[in-house]
């Protein structure tokens, strides 16, 4: 089972997941993202993999998908709390490279200039 | 020497199902954490792609599932018989999919080699597909004996 | 609607597999606490018979365990191809175990019977027996429909 | 998997069991009981339930069985800490009559004249 938490800070969105992110749990979180996103329409997004237990490659591309959608010159999308084994999934796709990676949410809205 | 086989029903409800059961299985081995997740991404790699590619998302059939315990030797085989594969080496390339408008990433083949020692991958176009992944586990068990 | 149909050795190891993946399989419905221990007991209870009782404790056995779900109407059904129950009647008395000397407590089919809404035991001596439980699950999800 | 551990405390070998009792960790927990019961000697037993996870009818057995064994005039088994399902399967098999069970260890041991 996946839960997720959105929560606007200033101009960043921030999605914290919990639970798993498989292809079961990957469309609803689509349906949900996609929603906020419209809702809320922020300039940044920051995803929270923290309380991610499992997460498999149908988890890269619901993070992909958005991305793709989302990145513009003025919109950055920032993912933080990589586990070793999702890192390692980032990495053997290649997401690692086009992607912002931050250790945590402090270091990421740094990075956006958001610093708490 | 232990062994279980499972069918079950091509249903994404069952993707988590088949992850724990799997986890279940060789939890007498007291695998690391690291290890029982590096398993269980993969056997959700595989049945995954069951349910998406060979049945095509239809909920009617079943997926069939084995796992074979050989000291610390684990085989692990997961077939369903389905629309198969046409062309192998393309398929099993990296960031290649055949449903990218499914936000499919193609990273599922790559991800079974690279977590484990072994990947065979049998398919016949209209028929089905195997997939056999192998490893040796590291287990604390494994080191004491 | 869901299934699964699952084989496993005939070992004691396999006894707390069983009981895991019955309790995985109706993880979904978000069943309570206490419904998951009941299933998992009589689980436990069936297949630790076949085991002790059906297989005589030998491990070149395979004991077959299958679920169906229907809305939140659960059947298990758990089979050996072992020796078989000659009087079913007996077997089935409060207390009554034919192997007293293994501290058996002669207690498994009156758990069954209580914990779930329904057993019943098929059994041809030298052929196998077969326990197939039903209970309906009081579980949130299906509250919430 | 079960785990036990074994107290003396005054003349009552405590015994408190944790994880899952069945058929595979009844065979060993029988082995390591008969052994600690002729080291230590104890005028009663004390068996701690609070810890299990899962009990099935072959946890009633090695338990019955180690009653008998050990059950004379001058000697005393209390069990105690029953989840609600093993009293059931107490109150069933009938152990609930023979057996003496208390809430607690506090409450078990004031019942043996040891209390604490
Ligand atoms: N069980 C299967 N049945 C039919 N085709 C499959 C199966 N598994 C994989 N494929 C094919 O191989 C391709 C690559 O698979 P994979 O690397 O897992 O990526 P993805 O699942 O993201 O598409 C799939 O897009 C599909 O065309
Ligand atoms: N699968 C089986 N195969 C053969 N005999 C069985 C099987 N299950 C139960 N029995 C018989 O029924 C008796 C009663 O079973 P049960 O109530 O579970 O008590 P117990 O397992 O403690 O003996 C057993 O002692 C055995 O003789």
């Amino acid at each position: 089972m996946l839960t997720y938490q959105f929560t606007m800070q200033g101009n960043v969105l921030i999605i914290r997941l919990s639970g798993e992110l498989d292809h079961h749990s990957a469309k609803e979180l689509k349906a949900k993202w996609q929603q906020e996103q419209r809702d809320q329409n922020p300039d940044h997004i920051l995803l929270n993999l923290e309380g991610l237990t499992f997460m498999d490659s149908s988890g890269l591309g619901v993070i992909l998908g958005r991305y793709r959608e989302f990145k513009q010159p003025n919109h950055e999308m920032v993912v933080c709390q990589l586990s070793p084994l999702v890192r390692r999934l980032f990495d053997l796709s290649g997401l690692y490279k086009i992607m912002q990676i931050e250790k945590d949410e402090n270091l990421a809205l740094v990075y956006l200039g958001v610093a708490s | 020497m232990n062994h279980m086989h499972l069918s079950f029903k091509s249903i994404s409800e069952n993707e988590s199902f088949a992850r724990f059961v799997v986890s279940a299985f060789i939890a007498p081995l007291d695998p690391t954490l690291d290890e029982v997740n590096e398993i269980k991404t993969v056997v959700s790699e595989a049945v995954t792609n069951a349910i998406i590619h060979g049945y095509e998302q239809s909920d009617q059939f079943d997926i069939y599932l084995s796992c074979e315990l050989n000291g610390d030797r684990l085989r692990i085989v997961i077939e369903d018989f389905g629309v198969g594969i046409k062309d192998l080496d393309l398929a099993k390339e990296v960031l290649y999919t055949s449903k990218p408008e499914m936000e499919r990433s193609g990273m599922g083949f790559t991800i079974m080699e690279n977590l484990m020692d072994r990947l065979q991958v049998e398919s016949a176009y209209g028929e089905g597909t195997k997939v056999t992944l192998e490893k040796t586990l590291h287990t604390s068990r494994s080191y004491c004996q």
